[in-house]
Parts: C-alpha cells; structure tokens; sequence
C-alpha cells in the first residue's frame, strides 16, 4: 500500500511520518510536495503536523490554499484515506474537509505531553485494530486544540458517530466534548491533535499510534 | 566622511581609529569604519578574551572538529555539531522576540555547518521572581523560545533555569543548539575558487539592529536609560525553509562554502569567509535584495537582519542553486565572486565604497586586561558553621527548598516546548540529561547544561570546574559517557580588573577539569558586560555537555522504579555548606567556599556508575546538586509524576551535622536505585574503581523517611513533596 | 492609495480564551471594573489603487476566503484614502 | 459602562513577519494590489464603570504595564459610551 506525506512550507512532522511508515509500518511512502496536483497510485495520504506557513495568520488557514489541497479535495472524494495529524488536522478544518474550528489551549501556551485518549468509534479506516473504549497513550504538541463546533454541528457528529478519540481523564487543551479526533461522515478522513507517529516505538514510551497506522493498512488491504 | 564623532558612535577608540588608518594607509570611509567597528568589537573580534579562550583544550576521546562557527566530534561515521550562544541583552529588553531571535541564530550556526538540527538546550538564569519585571521576563523568554524552536520542528529537549538577586536587572539567555551530519557532508564558512560566486540566499535586508552587535553587546544597561535598540520579530517560518534549502542547495555539492549573517551581517559573513578562505571578495550592494528604501552602502553592510545566508557556489551552477531557495520561497541573488588577493572589495552602483584587506577586519587587536583578585571574596567566603543556628523542623526545610524556584520543577517551561518531534528523544526532560537516539545507527547521545553561579561567585576557578564536573555526571546518570562540551562565558564588565579576574580564574577551572577529564572544548561563546546598576551578574560560564551511549538500550533515568530496590549512595557527604541552595533559600545568604571537588574521586564515582548501567544493573541514577541528598532523594520518589514512589532511608551516617548531611551539596555523588541482588555487583565495580559505596535504604511505600535511630527527622507524603515541587515554578510566574 | 482597516473578532457566542486570561492578568495587577476582555486581530492592508468600489469588494472576499474563519470570527472593515 | 477599542500595532521601523506572510497568501489567490499587509491586536475592554478620565488613565496604564511592549509596539484606543 503506498502511502504519501505532504509537505507544506513549515510542515515539520513529515519526515516523522515518513519513518514510521516506512521504517515501522514497513510499507512504501513517498514525499508530495505542497505544489503538487496529482495524487496518482497512492492509497493513503497523510497531512503531517508542524506549522505550515508559521501558522502566522491562523493555523492551517493559508496552507489550504496550496496547489495540492485540490487534489487532496478530489482524492478523498474519490474515496482515498486522507489523515491529518495535528497541523494537519487544522488544514482539513480550514479546507472544509471536516467540521469545526481550532481555537487556542485554553491556558494560552503550548502544550508537549503525553495523554490518553479513548478510541470511541472502533469501526473506521484509521481505528479498526483498537478495542472498543481502548485507551490509548499518544502525545500531543499544539497551541491550537481546542477544538470548536457549534452546538448543531455537536449534535451531527454524535449521531454519525463521526467522534472517533476522546481525551480520556484529562482534557489538556478545553475542546468541545473532549474531542481529540474526528472522522468525516463518509468515513474516509481523519483529522486528530495528537501525534501517532511520536509513539509507534516502544523506545519512545508508547507503542499505541502504530495501532492508527496499522489499522488504515489492515482497511486498505480488505478493500483491495 | 569619517570623524571623531562617527568613531564614537560606533564605539571604536582613538586607538583603534589611529590603528585602521595606519593598516589601510589613509583616511577609512564611513563604510570601512562602520565596518572595523564591528568586526572589532567584542562580540565578533574577542577583543578581550581571545588570549583567555586559546587555552582551552581541543582534544579529547574523540576526534574533534572546530569550525568557524561551531564544532563537534565524530563518532563513526557521524559529525555530531553544537555549540551554545547568548542572547541576554535583546532578552532583557524584550524577552519573547530577543529569547527567540536567539534561539534562531544559534540553529543558523548549527545547519551553515552542514547539520540538520537536532535538538535545543536553554540555560536561563533570571533576578528574583518577587520582582513582577523578572516574572514577565521569564515568561517572555520561555514564549519566545517555544515559539522559534517548536516551529521549526527543533526538540528542546533539556536545559536549566536559576534564580538570584545577581540578575535583577540582566537575565541570561543561553541557547544550545545540537546538529548531526555524515561526516564528509560538512561544509565550511570559506571561500574557495577564485571566480566562484558569491550568492546571497534567505530574507531581504532592512536597516534592522543596525550596530546592534557591537552596541548593545558591549554597553552594560543602566536602569530607567532610555536605551531602545531595534529588537527584530523572530521570523521561524523563514528560518524552517532556510534550513530546508539550505540543506538540500549543501546536498548538491557545489557549494563550496557557507555562512550565515548574524552579528555584523554582510560585514561580517564577507570578511570572515575570504579571511578564513585566504582569498579575496568582491560584492555589489545593488544586487542584495533590500526591504527599506534609500539605504547607505554602510547601512546595508551592517544590517543584521535575521535569517540570512551568505554561500559561495561554483561557477556556472548559480542557476540549480537559486531554484532550490526559490523552491522554499526565498531570495537568492548573485551579489559577488571570489576573487585573487586578499581584499575585501565593496561596490555600491559600481563605484567602489569599502576596499580592506580581510585579514585587517579579522585580527582586532587583542587587549592585555589587568586583572585583581575581587575584594568581595576576602568577606564572603568566610562562613562559620558554628554560628548556623540548626533547624528544628527538617520536614518544612526540604519542602521549602522543594519549592524554591531554582530548585522546583521546571516543567512548567519544558511542557511548553516541543521536546518530541523528530522522535528521538528517548529520555524527556525532567531527568538529569536528556537522551536522543541517532536513528539508523544503535547509539544514542545525552546532552545536558550545567552551571551553579552561587560557586562561580564564592570560588570561580572551583566553581567552574564543578560545572564541568556536574555536567558529566548528569550525562553519566542517563549512562552516557562524556565526549565533548560547548560554553557560554556570560561575565561582567572585563575592562574591570575584578570582572575579569573572574573570567581569567573561570576559564582556568573549564580547561583544568577539562583536561582531566579529556574533554575537548568544540565551540563556545562570551558575553560580557552583563551588568546592572547593582553590579555585575555572578560569573556565570553555562557549560553544554555531549555524551556518547554506545547502546541506546542502555538508558538509565533518574526516578525510582520499583518497590523494595536498594538505594546505594555513591560518594561521601562532607560537612560543607558553602554556597549551597539551603543557606541561600533558609538562612539567606550566599556565602562560604564552594564545595570541594576531588577530581580523582568524582571520576571514580562516574564511572561505577556507568558501568553498572551499561551492565543493566541500575534502575535509576540521579546525581546531588542543588539541594543535596534530600533533595535528589525527593526528586527520585516524584519525578515521574504518574508514578510517585517512596524510600525509606534508614542507613545514614549522622557523623555530621544533619542539616549538611541532608542539605549539604558535596560533590561526586550519585543515587542509584537496584535490585537487592545487583548491590553485590555494583560494589564490585565500585570498589574496582575505589569509589565509596553504601546501601542508605530502599524504594516503597508512599512516603519519604529519613530514620536516624529511632528518631524520623523527616517523613513526608508523597503528595506533599510533590505538589511543593511540581507547582511551585507555574505559582510563582503567574501574575 | 487606499488603507484598509480590517478587524476580525471572534464571535460573541465563541468563548475567548486569551480574552479570559488578560482580563485575569489586569485584574491581578490592580484593575478592576473590567466586565470583559475580547481579543481580535487588526489587519492593515495598503492597497496601490484607488476605486473604492473594488477595494471593498475585494476586502469582503478576501475576509471569507482568508483572513477571517467564518465558523469562529466574525469581521468589519474601514477603508480611507491616503496621500 | 464603557467600551473601550485598543489597537496595537508594531512599529513603522520593525518588520512584520506576519503581515508578510498575509500579503503572500493573499496574491497568491489573485489579489494583486497590495502595497503592504501589516497584522496587529485588538483588545476590546467593557469596563462597568463610567468616569472617562479615569477610564483614559487607567488604559494607558494598562498598554504600557501589560499590553503593549514599547521597545516594539505603538498603541491607539478609543472610548465610547455603551448604554
Ligand atoms: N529551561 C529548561 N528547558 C528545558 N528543560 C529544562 C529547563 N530547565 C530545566 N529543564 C529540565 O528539567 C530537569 C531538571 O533540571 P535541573 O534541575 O537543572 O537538573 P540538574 O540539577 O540535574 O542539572 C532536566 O531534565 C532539565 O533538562
Ligand atoms: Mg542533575
């Protein structure tokens, strides 16, 4: 299954996902430039996090507007895997490819931590291998994760059962209904804050991300 | 033209002015005097302490690299680079864009060299947090370093932070920066090839900081002076694709030489690579991609905007290598070639506006200081224990020393920081030194910063060989073993003879433990005249500190583990109380001789305790600093905040007075945690190296004990230490 | 010339952390009579033309596409003539 | 009670990484145009008091302890009654 990581200017976290898709996941990954408008062979695209553009006007807002969001916005139409992990989770807000918004951590400062989250939907693309209310230990690195949706939007995505994580125990950040990752009604993108590919390694403290990746590989093998 | 007033306001002498007129043969212009100014001022020419710094050693274990901007070892087939720099005056003015402006020239140096940064160290130390100036400064500084270094996807993965009255008036910002590259991709800060080009690459030039470097690194500050220098917005987004393209155009091999423009920008990038190329430059300012209108040829030469680079690349591939920066959305214009000789030629418009040979603007004289023991010391360093009223309470002693801000938890300022992306970092902050791994190879490195300036004031020479010393055991407790250090000098005044006694006596104690302990200096940085009206800042020489794991397995932290593991104390505690956290934090003062430091012992301890860990017999290591034993012993049972575990310690000796026992800050000595069956082989080890070794209790329960007889002078809940030491630092910073 | 004074805010309905904190922060430095304290952003563009017309049409859009998140903030705009 | 609009903007003299970054972003989806983009905040104040004069003091006040750094940023308010 060939995975893509896209770079934008200021991605940071791209060479992260690379290696653990290729190094952990042992599958084949390739780099895609921001300008790039062709999505061609790949079965998963992943929009990693970091701060593209310096998230100096709102995060995500500019990098949506980079040549290759048209695509990434064709290829999820047509049914491919598109996960965007923090950074990248906020571009597919701004593009409009799931609902809601970021507003900052409600103390102001970033916040570097490991936390838990409990899989709440175990029957996605990105989630399939955790148990049911499996609590997972994944870290997060953001200043913007508080999670917004207004209360109609709330209502939606309860009922789609499109809330796949949930801060479990602790909230770092004020989201809404300690949101840490949503699924868009189709089923097909993924937007979460924290980090899988930080722990997809036992040496790092956690082997639980690698469970996202693996479960996206194990979706795209039964589709084939 | 060129007159004793322009000489002034640059902050060059008579002297000096006399000097550059003899060596070029005539009357200098206003751009080659703008220029001398900077290239002889402290910050760039070392003026003052080039003499001290040629003693340091460069040698050690590994083989070592000194760069023009940086330096590092090799290990196999990797250059590990790094170096450590100050941004103390911008921060004290403006503390979120001076930390992160800082944290951006430090990376600069660290990726000219041809290394992908790898990670971020910050040596902060800051007046008293009573003070709401200083508590906005330390939050100023921790924004802006959070805000520059998680950008750019740089860890910052370790550092220190310490409080005292010294520097009201002038905190110290030091940032380390490390960075990896195979060895034979690393690039040089030179010209080569007469006929090469001179490409400029990275963020147009604005009359930004202009004399900056010279200027404000070399006046010391006078409170309420209106002093407003240009303080620059650190731009990271820029700096990210920088490095990205700087990088890759590294990667192409046609670049023959690199540096960025920081101090002095233009000036300095010019005259330093043809000087160190051995050849001559020749640049038109009209080509240098300008954001201000009307700047003056001078003006353009001293700028110090940030996130630029100056490259030299070979003839005929100027083309490849400007698409690679214009790929990252950068400027990069052709501005000049090599060329024969050994001048240093600046035209503006084709006429030419500076013409000095670069070896002229590289060799600032070097000034002799005089020298004088401080009077200070003769009253200081007298203490009489006799006279220390013993406390009746220990319990509410090690809780409020828990508390106080140099020694409480820093999690508050680490948690902001981004000190996982790249995912290397095995060993997070909160332990004695950091751990990275070095992907594709089985090693890991550990990197710390160390420097308790209370001894640097009571004793510099002593002082800062404990620095030393202290560093390497941090990297020991995380089973590393010391290869190479990086300093950041930070001194008042130097043309003070007590100043500068101290920076002479300071630098003495790096290169004495140093040697001793084969440790080769690869980098460094000085910063003087950190002085407010009070007086000069304790000498401070911040030490950065590499260590090589050969197995990055075999990693060791410093909290405890598991109940019912012995608790081994590797050392001796000696009734010494000189300058030590509790006289400051209880009694009120700093006073006393540092504590002494037996180099033959502290190595003997060091390495019992590495070899146990790297044999796997160790469960955890944490070294006693400030605070002494009861403090590392404290921060044993809490620092792994979800996982709190207790000791009873129930072994001591009480042959000295307890509160040296508990608070006293002997040096040489380590906390290990193991097995019950491991202490036989550990000893083993420790008597092979002739360190002294005793059982003092083990791990469990949920309280801390101290049992002396039947006698429990301290036994405090877990909770209680905790929340003194976890909540303390995030308490006192709030406004 | 023309100056654009382009204001976006959150909207009322949308809780404002750093609005929350400053307040906090002056009142713990002696201020009190504050009833709230919202946080918006300025954005000041110099446009090279001068038909007013396309300035504001241009400004509308370039607030819905870009500068302002409509699901969060809202956004006014002042527009005046410069020398 | 009073309403108070506090702009705060950098300085002419410094750069402004930000705005850059807008004006970009924003000729890079067709608007062309621009001379300048520049980004600042806004701090809205309800202040549940009504005495102007001291309103006008205390804001100052405020600009220079906490709001606004001086050494790089010029600040701008204005009040105005809210019924
Ligand atoms: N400014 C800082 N930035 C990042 N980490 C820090 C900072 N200050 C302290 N730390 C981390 O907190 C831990 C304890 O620091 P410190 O008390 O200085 O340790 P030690 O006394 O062992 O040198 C270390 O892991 C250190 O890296
Ligand atoms: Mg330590």
């Amino acid at each position: 299954m060939k995975f893509g990581v896209v770079i934008f200017p200021g991605s940071n976290c791209d060479q992260d996902c690379f290696y653990v898709i290729k190094e952990v996941l042992k599958q084949p990954v390739e780099y895609i430039w921001h300008q790039s408008t062709d999505l061609a062979g790949f079965d998963a695209v992943i929009l990693p996090g970091g701060f593209s553009y310096g998230d100096y006007l709102r995060t995500g807002a500019v990098a949506r507007f980079s040549p290759v969001m048209k695509a990434v916005n064709k290829f999820a139409a047509q049914g491919g895997l598109v996960i965007g992990i923090c950074n990248g989770f906020q571009i597919l807000l701004e593009a409009g490819l799931l609902p809601g918004a970021m507003l900052r951590n409600r103390n102001l400062h970033f916040i570097c931590k490991y936390v838990l989250v409990k899989a709440e939907n175990t029957e996605t693309a990105f989630s399939n291998l955790c148990r049911p209310e499996q609590i997972l230990k994944i870290p997060i690195a953001h200043n913007e994760g508080n999670y917004y949706i207004d209360d109609a939007g709330l209502q939606e995505l309860k009922q789609n059962n499109q809330i796949v994580l949930r801060y479990y125990k602790f909230n770092p950040n004020g989201s809404q209904d300690n949101i840490a990752g949503i699924i868009n009604r189709e089923g097909n993108v993924l937007g979460m804050m924290p980090h899988p590919e930080r722990s997809a390694e036992e040496a790092l403290g956690s082997r639980d991300g690698l469970l996202i990746f693996k479960s996206m590989l194990e979706y795209l093998q039964n589709k084939r | 033209m060129t007159t004793p007033n322009n000489c002034q306001a640059l902050g060059l002498s008579q002297d000096e002015y006399q000097k550059i007129t003899a060596l070029i043969g005539r009357e200098p212009s206003l751009t080659e005097l703008a220029m001398f100014s900077v290239e002889w001022s402290e910050h760039c020419g070392y003026i003052h302490s080039k003499r001290m710094l040629q003693l340091l050693p460069k040698t050690g274990k590994y083989p070592t690299l000194i760069g023009e901007d940086s330096g590092g070892i090799i290990v196999d087939d990797l250059a590990i680079v790094f170096k450590m720099e100050s941004h103390n005056h911008p921060s004290q003015v403006e503390p979120k864009q001076g930390a992160a402006t800082g944290v951006g020239g430090i990376i600069r140096d660290i990726f000219t060299a041809g290394a992908r940064p790898i990670a971020l160290l910050d040596s902060l130390r800051f007046g008293s947090l009573s003070e709401p100036y200083n508590k906005y400064l330390m939050r100023g500084v921790v924004d802006g370093i959070q805000f520059y270094g998680n950008c750019l996807g740089v860890p910052t993965v370790g550092g220190e932070i310490y409080f005292d009255q010294s520097y009201n008036g002038n905190c110290l910002v030091n940032v380390m920066c490390i960075g990896t590259a195979k060895k034979n991709k690393l690039s040089r800060a030179r010209t080569k090839g007469s006929g090469n080009s001179i490409i400029y690459a990275g963020s147009s030039t604005g009359r930004d900081g202009i004399g900056g470097c010279s200027i404000l690194a070399s006046k010391e500050f006078k409170r309420g002076e209106e002093k407003r220098p240009t303080v620059q917005i650190g731009d990271p987004f820029t700096e990210k694709c920088l490095i990205e393209a700087t990088l890759e155009a590294l990667a192409t091999g046609y670049v023959t030489g690199i540096k960025d423009m920081g101090a002095a920008g233009l000036t300095c990038a010019s005259s330093e690579m043809a000087s160190s190329g051995h050849t001559g430059i020749e640049i038109e300012l009209k080509g240098v991609p300008l954001r201000e209108k009307n700047m003056a040829p001078w003006e353009i030469m001293m700028s110090e905007s940030q996130e630029r680079m100056l490259l030299c690349v070979k003839k005929g591939k100027e083309k490849i290598i400007e698409k690679i920066f214009s790929k990252w959305g950068l400027n990069a214009a052709l501005i000049g070639k090599v060329t024969g000789g050994r001048l240093v030629r600046i035209k503006h418009k084709g006429k030419v506006v500076a013409e000095v040979k670069a070896d002229d603007l590289t060799s600032a004289p070097l000034y002799e200081v005089p020298c004088v023991k401080p009077d200070y010391l003769e009253t200081v360093n007298r203490l009489d224990l006799h006279r220390l009223a013993e406390p009746k309470d220990y319990n509410q002693v090690l809780l409020k020393l828990l508390g106080s801000p140099s020694i409480a938890s820093k999690e508050w300022a680490y948690r902001q920081y981004d000190h996982m992306v790249q995912t290397n970092t095995l060993v997070l902050p909160g332990s004695d030194a950091a751990v990275l791994r070095l992907k594709g190879t089985r090693k890991a490195i550990a990197a710390t910063t160390d420097c308790n300036s209370s001894y640097c004031y009571l004793n510099p020479y002593r002082g800062a060989q404990i620095a030393v010393a202290e560093a390497a055991r941090n990297l020991v407790c995380a089973g590393a073993e010391p290869a190479a250090v990086t300093d950041c000098l930070n001194f008042g005044n130097p043309t003070k003879p007590d100043r500068f006694w101290q920076f002479k006596h300071c630098v003495e104690g790096i290169t004495s433990a140093c040697q001793f302990f084969n440790l080769p200096v690869v980098s460094g940085n000085v910063s003087f005249y950190n002085e407010s009206p009070q007086g000069a800042i304790f000498p401070t020489p911040a030490i950065g500190m590499i260590g090589i794991i050969q197995d990055a397995k075999k990693i060791c932290t410093q909290y405890f583990k598991k109940e019912n593991e012995a608790v081994v104390l590797l050392g001796v505690s000696k009734e010494e109380l000189g300058g030590s956290g509790y006289l400051k934090e209880i009694h009120k003062t700093v006073r006393g001789d540092a504590p002494e430091l037996d180099l033959y012992l502290e190595e003997a301890v060091q390495k019992t305790a590495r070899e146990a860990i790297s044999k796997g017999l160790v469960s955890s290591a944490h070294d006693c600093a400030e605070g002494g034993l009861l403090v590392a012993l404290a921060e044993s049972c809490i620092s792994d905040r979800d996982n709190l575990l207790g000791a009873v310690i129930d072994n001591l000796t009480f042959e000295i007075r307890p509160d040296a026992l508990f608070f006293g800050e002997s040096q040489s000595r380590i906390i290990l945690s193991c097995k019950n069956s491991s202490v036989p082989k550990i000893r083993k080890i420790a008597d092979k190296y002739k360190a002294p070794l005793r059982v003092i209790g083990k791990t469990g329960g949920k309280k801390l004990v101290v049992l002396n007889g039947k006698r429990k002078p301290i036994a405090l809940p877990l909770e209680d230490l905790s929340k003194a030491w976890h909540k303390s630092l995030e308490k006192q910073v709030s406004l | 010339m023309l100056k654009a004074e382009i204001h976006i805010t959150l909207k009322k309905t949308v809780v404002d952390p750093q609005g929350l904190i400053i307040k906090h922060a002056l009142e713990s430095i002696g201020y009190k009579g504050l009833e709230e304290a919202r946080i918006g952003k300025m954005i000041t563009l110099t446009l090279n033309y001068r038909q007013k017309k396309r300035a504001e049409r241009e400004i509308r859009e370039m607030c819905k596409k870009l500068l302002a998140n409509p699901i969060i903030e809202e956004y006014t705009f002042k527009l005046r003539e410069e020398k």
